[in-house]
């Protein structure tokens, strides 16, 4: 139990402070890809620091949910970040959640965002808030039609459960996983902010969804946001691995079989994020109503793949 | 109920014969266009009606249909027609009639009517072993003939008179169909005849006052639409 | 036989009851007076919650008096079901009134008699609703609930759209109880002439053909009363009209009267279902609740959102209901019993937090003055305890954890994720789309009531209208029904616990019991949620964080002016109007809306006109033709005399040719 | 004896209102010759009550339970009018500027119309019966054209002449009876008693008595006001005072209607078929659903009510028609309901248009604000007529549609077309008229004049909540006569 703790603080602290390593790389391979000289691995832990030490400004009349608002996204990750079986399944924190309410939870995140773009009453935010609510809404079902393929499979809504079950029938390929893997991605996509929906490094007023809710902030609570972001990150391509990749997460036991696990994990981690970094490079920015076009086709593969599931029995 | 049938046999053939001549007279109305004459017809149709009753009383002795024979005299024959032609005159209406329909085509439909009436009323008189089969049948083709007239007919007046025949129409069915209704039921009928009959009077003349003038269609201004 | 609970609730109707009449009484002597009747309601609300409670636990018990006729006689029951129901009702009531007296104390005399009595009566109403045991009784209060809301509707009667709304409210209401009647009638066959005891309609064994019927018939009563496509346009015409603390009712309780009307009729009269009743309620319950979220995503009138979105919550409830069904129809019974739970806790949910938001606009209407949104904004700087509550209400229906609004919502899709265990093949298949079409509704109306609390509560004041903190009783309802919300969020496994005995009743089989602080309805393996240990973990996280970030980083914040971009001028008409923060909406689901753009007094503007659709599509046609036919009727009334007799000439002459 | 005493105080009631009628106590008079009206038909009622029904005059008059029930109704309903008619008239007094002598005709044809409706349904002579109904038309024609308008003027000669040529058919139906019942009870008097019709009723010519039937149908169905009969109605409706139109409906059609169910026993004595039913179920269904629609559009306050008191004749024909137990109970109990009900909205109605001066729906509203009590008797009048409990209407339409849906569902659809459509018409126009701002000059008529409504409408409320058992027994037991 005690070892089961130990390992459950080791993964938070783990996502903490391997996020920003994460976003590091992909923007140093996007940099490569697009041949810029990158601006390394560490930039992000820079960035943090900085922005860490900056004192932070608040508009005169803001209300207390705009200065709260970051540390309860912050929060709100770490707990998922806890949830998620990453470096082993079968964790303390693990059943206090399953798949729907770790969406609930990351709603709750984005919620929380939206409410405190609009406290600013500025245009650019809520602009950038209605765009989020309308990505997210829309997003969301194609999740859980690519969560549900998952958890119908293995007759569970618990990831740990899932990704047991789905360790156990290893290499048995499935058609509708297939599937419900693209439009996981898809939806990866739209909710962090990444092209084609959004594009984290613009701020051309027009296009920009997310980062548009952030022009308030600043010093502490701008890095507290960005940290949130890039953990969010890390944490949709844990589950995507959780889900699609699932061998190689050990269930709570040795230091041996851990270290293993990182290894296999970060050697997943390289692989994803490679992916990620080519399909930003590839693909180009969508305009916003197109967003919702990109959406249905998540949710589509996702109904898609309940059905093969219903169909093929796998 | 007719013990005595040697005076019903010539009795019956009187009868019989009044009852031609009542829906003869019916059909005279249907179509006559003068006011005047229609007026006549209507007593001569009171007067056909008291004989009627009279010949009854006289045949079945019943007392007091001696007294109702007496009333329809009075009432039917003499004091509605006469008072009729004095509101004629007061109120100066024009002597014309114009129907609705045109007399050929109403006399027509009066056929019709009258070979409905007596197809319906023969499985009755089959019925009845009285002297009085087929009168059924006459009295109800005059009851019809007089509602066909007040459909037909345009002037308040005219309307009354054809009421007035239906009334004739109803008053020989009670007697000589049925050889007399009770009493009492008798003087009620007449009794809100007169009363009937006085109320119209009290009519036209508010109408001549209202409208100055009998026609029936300053009497069509309610509607919906 | 426990007599107690039946008494209790006979009781604390009947002190309604009085109580209506010394309001209307007392009225004119002072607002204490007024006041303290209506303190004395809460608590009596309370009273009855406390009759509920022994009714889950105690056997049912029998209550008849006589009626109009002998054979008639008014006859009441209280059993687990309607116990849950008084439970609603009951702690909706005591927080709405807790809330009514400071809201209702600026009404003059004559206007606040008649409201203590129709208010009364109307509560009155909604609880004989729950214990009638005969189709009589439960029609008269039925219709007496909604005379009395229908009082309340138009009590602001001076404007036409009012009484158009009470007119639409009644009309449908009237209809509603009419097909209910049938339905009865059907159920009860001859015992209807006893009057319809329930125990005569317990299992009737009807042709398929009747049953059917005497579903279709009770399905269209109650969804006229739920508010459910196509009949529910008078929801979001008479709800907005009405003063907030009536529509808090009749959008917490009284819709609720309908579900519990359904789940009496579907579950203990309809014994042996068909299969495709249960999906005829899941498609009309979806395609409600899509269409409920998207309207009131396109609402600018506070309350008119909040009108749509129940219509929403209704589908969702109806959702479940139909799941339920379905697999009740199969005698998959652990599976109808977690379908229905979802449902009943989402009713218990709804009342609480709809509640909550229609008293939380009442204060706002009172400290602004208006409710349309368009004209405010950023009311949490002048009333921030009343926004705090609202934000709470708003987290819970938008379904995020660990509030209630997820409980439900997570039960109900932990019950689509059962549709496999259905021996027909497409149907467990089709049922997850179902499930994405419910978490599509969820997204939408999570978006639909952030724009209503960020429009009214957060960003710039939009017009300069002085508001000012609600008062104190109206702030403590708003608490107690927040309180209720967290409570129902944080140990949902107690309440499933306490409301075992309404299953058993329905279908004779319950959840498992929950133990200690997890939520495992199935198995654990199956599924767990512990709301505990989730708001445990966030509370520890949070704490860290703030302690570490203030530990290290804490410098000073510094207040400047808003900077949005730099930009020079900045005034509050630049952020999103109402119609502006759907716009997105309204292009995506252009075909739905049918938006027109009309122009607005002043020039330089525009308004967007969104009607109803249903308006277009089946009421006009029907009023057309309704005229067209009393049209013809008309012309038998031509004004000329003789064709009078015409008529009665022809009339005469057909029936003795036909007779002949 | 009572049966004397009655027809004595409403009798005697006549001549007294034709020579003092204009006085200023006229009116009083009126109303304590109602009073004391009511109490002998009380009386009576006690009488009968505890032993039975029972006839006087060697069998000229008959009281049962049947129509014991409506005496009663009238009782109330005349004495209500009066009361109301007093404060109501004073105010047409000075409006229509009626002389005395109007007004003593006024009051005589009042109370001979009252009288009539008492002598009609007290006789047990179906020949007095047609007299007495007679009687009624002519007393209210004079009343219809009170006011020497055109259009009061064209409404009465309407009723005149069309009621005349129905109850001069409903006289021939009444011979054809006569005809049928003379072979087996002989000629003379005893052939029309109703009570020994009934004895007989058996061995009546079938023939004959369906003719009659059809006959009386179509007669005294014009005074029911049966579609398509029914064309004078709404327009003596809208053409009298408003006194006069509450008992028109009030008390006129049940009588008629009473007329038509007595006829009906016979026939289907002699029938023994369910030809006379039929024809009631037709055309109560017509006259309901013509009557709801052609309220769709109606402008007019007065023939809006009108033409709702066809729909419920109608529906209570309906009723009738089905005649099973509970159906016929159901249709008493519509019968009694309707006519408190009713004549409490024209009481309303009247006192509404005197306080806004027009008749035009349009033109009324914000009565509520105008007089409270006034607006109240008017919503409420009007949601019971709508078959809202707590009225008895309400329970009687209940009970109506589970009887159809027992017999004959597939009328039932018809049925609430009907129902809804009148909902629909009704309602709107009654908030409209209720509600809103109080219109220019309009003035605050007597409160005074409100109470017999809302007495009438609480007796209705009891109807409705709980009727006395003996009561109960007593409608059954009227309802077993019409088997």
């Amino acid at each position: 139990m005690t070892e089961a703790t130990i390992l459950q603080i080791v993964q938070i602290i783990f996502v903490l402070f391997a996020a920003p390593l994460l976003s590091g790389y992909i923007q140093m391979l996007r940099a490569l890809l697009q041949n810029r000289r990158p601006a390394g691995l560490w930039q992000p832990y820079r960035d943090l620091w900085r922005l860490f030490h900056k004192e932070s400004l608040v508009f005169t009349d803001a209300s207390w949910l705009f200065s709260f608002t970051p540390y309860l996204i912050f929060a709100a990750l770490l707990l998922a970040a806890g949830i998620i079986p990453i470096l082993a399944t079968g964790l303390p924190l693990a059943p206090a959640a399953d798949i729907i309410a770790l969406v609930g939870l990351f709603a709750l995140a984005r919620v929380f965002q939206v409410l405190a773009a609009m406290d600013t009453g500025t245009p650019f935010a809520t602009l950038g808030a209605h765009r989020e609510m309308l990505i997210a809404g829309l997003a969301e079902p194609a999740l859980l039609a690519a969560l549900f393929t998952a958890s119908l499979l293995s007759r569970s809504t618990s990831l740990s459960m899932i990704v047991i079950h789905l360790e156990q029938l290893r290499f048995a390929l499935h058609p509708s996983m297939v599937f419900a893997a693209a439009a996981f991605f898809m939806v990866l996509l739209a909710e962090n902010a990444r092209i084609p929906v959004d594009n984290p490094a613009t701020h051309l007023e027009l296009t920009m969804i997310h980062e548009a809710m952030l022009l308030e902030y600043s010093g502490r609570h701008l890095a507290l946001m960005e940290w949130g972001s890039m953990i969010k990150l890390l944490l949709y391509l844990a589950i995507g691995v959780a889900l699609f990749l699932p061998w190689g997460i050990a269930p709570v036991s040795n230091v041996v079989a851990l270290l293993i696990t990182v290894g296999i994990l970060i050697l997943k981690f390289v692989f994803a994020g490679l992916l990620l970094a080519l399909v930003e490079t590839l693909l180009a920015k969508l305009r916003l109503f197109r967003a919702p076009e990109f959406m249905a086709t998540a949710f589509l593969l996702g109904v898609i793949g309940m059905l093969s599931y219903f169909m093929l029995g796998a | 109920m007719l013990e005595n049938i040697h005076v019903a046999l010539w009795g019956v053939a009187i009868l019989k014969f009044l009852a031609a001549l009542l829906l003869l007279l019916a059909f005279a109305m249907l179509a006559q266009r003068r006011l005047l004459t229609l007026i006549n017809l209507l007593a001569w149709q009171g007067a056909v009606l008291a004989i009627g009753t009279g010949l009854i009383a006289f045949m079945t002795n019943q007392s007091e249909l001696w007294f109702s024979a007496a009333l329809t005299l009075g009432l039917k024959a003499l004091l509605i027609p006469v008072v009729l032609r004095r509101l004629l005159r007061r109120l100066k209406v024009r002597g014309d009639v114009e129907a609705i329909l045109n007399i050929p085509l109403t006399l027509l439909a009066g056929i019709v009517l009258v070979i409905f009436a007596f197809s319906l009323s023969q499985p009755l008189s089959n019925l009845s072993s009285t002297v009085t089969r087929g009168m059924v049948g006459i009295a109800l083709a005059a009851v019809l003939l007089a509602f066909l007239m007040m459909i037909t007919r345009r002037k308040a007046i005219s309307q009354v008179v054809g009421f007035l025949a239906m009334d004739n129409g109803l008053f020989f069915t009670a007697t000589s169909a049925t050889l007399g209704m009770p009493m009492i039921v008798e003087l009620g009928i007449a009794l809100d005849a007169l009363i009937g009959f006085v109320i119209l009077g009290v009519f036209f003349f508010q109408m001549r006052d209202t409208f100055d003038s009998m026609d029936l269609q300053h009497l069509e201004k309610i509607r919906e639409e | 036989m426990n007599p107690l609970p039946l008494n209790l609730a006979l009781l604390a109707l009947l002190l309604w009851l009085t109580l209506g009449i010394g309001g209307f009484a007392l009225a004119g002597w002072s607002r204490i007076v007024s006041r303290l009747i209506f303190l004395v309601t809460a608590l009596n609300g309370l009273l009855l919650t406390m009759a509920g409670f022994l009714a889950l636990q105690s056997t049912p018990d029998l209550f008849k008096i006589g009626g109009p006729i002998p054979v008639f006689p008014w006859s009441f029951r209280l059993d687990p079901l309607s116990g849950f129901f008084l439970i609603l009702l009951g702690l909706l009531a005591a927080a709405v009134s807790i809330f009514s007296g400071s809201y209702f104390q600026s009404l003059p005399v004559p206007a606040l008699r008649r409201l203590m009595l129709q208010y009364h009566s109307f509560l009155v109403g909604m609880g004989l609703v729950l214990l009638a045991d005969n189709a009589f009784t439960f029609l008269v209060a039925w219709e007496v609930m909604a005379l009395a809301s229908y009082f309340l509707v138009v009590t602001e009667h001076e404007e036409p759209g009012n009484q158009r709304a009470g007119f639409l409210y009644l009309l449908i209401a009237h209809l509603g109880a009419l097909a209910i009647l049938l339905g009865f009638t059907i159920l009860a066959g001859p015992m209807i002439l006893q009057g319809g005891a329930f125990s005569a309609m317990l299992h009737s064994t009807l042709s398929p053909f009747w049953a059917s019927a005497a579903f279709l018939l009770t399905f269209f009563g109650f969804a006229a009363k739920a508010g459910l496509l196509p009949v529910h346009i008078w929801l979001p015409e008479a709800h907005p009209v009405a003063p907030a603390p009536v529509s808090a009712l009749m959008s917490g309780a009284m819709l609720q009267m309908a579900f519990y009307g359904m789940l009496r009729v579907d579950f203990l009269f309809l014994h042996q279902e068909a299969t495709w009743w249960g999906l005829f309620i899941l498609i009309i319950g979806l395609a409600s609740a899509l269409f409920g979220v998207l309207f009131a995503a396109a609402q600018t009138d506070m309350k008119r959102l909040l009108a749509y979105s129940s219509m929403e919550n209704m589908g969702l409830i109806m959702v479940a209901l139909g799941l339920a069904l379905v697999f009740h129809s199969y005698g998959l019974n652990a599976l109808a019993a977690l379908a229905l739970m979802a449902a009943l806790y989402h009713a218990l949910n709804h009342a609480f937090f709809k509640g909550l938001l229609f008293l939380g606009s009442g204060s706002v209407l009172h400290a602004t003055g208006t409710v349309s949104m368009s004209r405010l904004g950023g009311l949490i700087r002048s009333m921030p305890q009343t926004a705090f509550f609202m934000l709470i209400g708003v987290l819970a229906i938008a379904g995020l954890p660990p509030l209630n609004g997820f409980v439900s919502e997570w039960l109900l899709l932990q019950a689509f994720l059962l549709s496999p265990a259905l021996p027909q093949g497409t149907l467990s298949a089709v049922l997850p789309l179902a499930a994405s079409g419910v978490v599509l509704t969820l997204a939408l109306s999570a978006y639909a009531i952030i724009k209503f609390y960020g429009i009214v509560f957060l960003g710039q004041a939009r017009e300069i209208l002085h508001p000012h903190e609600s008062g104190i009783w109206e702030r403590s309802a708003m608490a107690l029904l927040a309180l209720l919300c967290v409570t129902l969020g944080f140990i949902p496994g107690i309440v499933i616990n306490l409301l075992h005995p309404v299953l058993h009743e329905l279908i004779g089989q319950s959840l498992a019991p929950q133990t200690g602080i997890w939520l495992t309805p199935i198995s654990a393996q199956r599924a767990s949620y512990s709301p505990l240990l989730f708001i445990l973990g966030m509370i520890l996280a949070l704490g860290l964080s703030v302690f570490l970030v203030s530990r290290f980083f804490g410098r000073p914040l510094r207040r400047v002016k808003v900077w949005s971009c730099g930009f020079p001028l900045h005034n509050s008409n630049m952020q999103d109007s109402p119609a502006g923060f759907t716009q997105p909406l309204l292009r995506i689901f252009a075909p739905v809306y049918q938006a027109q753009r009309a122009p607005a007094a002043d020039p330089k503007q525009w308004v967007l006109q969104i009607g109803e659709p249903t308006y277009r599509l089946v009421y006009r046609p029907l009023g057309r033709a309704a005229l067209w036919i009393s049209g013809q009727m008309l012309r038998l009334q031509q004004g000329r005399i003789t064709t009078y007799l015409l008529y009665s000439f022809l009339t005469l002459l057909i029936l003795l040719a036909v007779w002949r | 004896m009572m049966i004397y005493l009655v027809l004595a105080c409403t009798l005697l009631g006549i001549p007294l209102l034709a020579i003092w009628g204009s006085e200023r106590w006229g009116a009083w008079l009126f109303i304590v010759i109602n009073a004391l009206t009511l109490l002998a038909i009380l009386a009576l009622s006690a009488r009968v009550l505890q032993s039975g029904s029972f006839t006087a005059g060697d069998d000229q008059f008959m009281v049962d339970d049947l129509n014991m029930l409506l005496v009663l109704v009238d009782g109330v309903v005349g004495l209500g009018a009066a009361f109301y008619s007093r404060s109501y008239m004073v105010h047409e007094i000075i409006h229509w500027s009626l002389t005395p002598g109007r007004m003593r005709l006024y009051h005589a044809m009042f109370q001979t119309f009252l009288s009539t409706m008492l002598l009609a349904l007290l006789t047990n002579n179906m020949g007095i019966l047609w007299v007495a109904l007679e009687g009624a038309t002519l007393s209210t024609v004079l009343l219809v054209s009170l006011f020497h308008t055109a259009e009061g003027l064209e409404a009465a000669w309407k009723y005149f002449i069309l009621c005349g040529v129905g109850l001069a058919m409903a006289l021939f139906g009444t011979i054809m009876l006569y005809f049928a019942a003379q072979r087996t009870l002989g000629d003379g008097a005893d052939a029309l008693l109703w009570t020994h019709l009934d004895a007989i009723r058996h061995q009546l010519q079938p023939q004959i008595m369906a003719i009659a039937f059809i006959f009386i149908l179509v007669g005294y169905g014009t005074k029911v006001g049966l579609v398509p009969l029914h064309n004078w109605l709404p327009d003596a409706h809208a053409g009298g005072p408003s006194s006069v139109s509450a008992v028109l409906s009030g008390l006129l059609l049940n009588v008629a209607l009473y007329a038509v169910l007595r006829a009906k026993v016979l026939t289907d004595g002699a029938l023994g078929t369910i030809f006379a039913g039929r024809l009631l179920m037709g055309f109560g269904l017509l006259s309901l659903l013509v009557a709801s629609f052609t309220m769709l559009r109606q402008r007019d306050v007065k023939r809006l009510f009108a033409y709702s008191s066809i729909e419920h004749m109608g529906i209570a024909t309906f009723a009738f028609g089905i005649g099973s137990p509970i159906a016929i109970f159901a249709g008493l109990l519509h019968m009694i309901g309707h006519s408190l009900t009713k004549s409490s909205v024209f009481f309303s109605v009247g006192l509404s248009v005197q306080s806004v001066g027009s008749r035009e729906i349009q033109r009324i509203h914000g009565i509520m604000k105008i007089n409270p009590f006034l607006g109240w008797a008017f919503m409420l009048g009007v949601l019971f007529i709508l078959g809202m409990p707590p009225s008895s209407l309400f329970l009687s339409e209940f009970l109506i549609i589970i009887s159809t849906l027992q017999s004959q569902p597939w009328l039932i659809p018809m049925l609430l077309l009907g129902m809804g459509v009148a909902f629909a018409a009704i309602f709107p126009r009654l908030q409209a008229m209720v509600f809103g701002s109080i219109p220019q000059n309009a003035i605050r008529t007597s409160t005074i004049g409100n109470i017999p409504a809302f007495i009438q409408l609480t007796l209705v409320v009891l109807l409705c909540v709980f009727i006395p058992l003996i009561l109960v027994q007593w409608i059954q037991h009227a309802a077993s006569l019409l088997q």
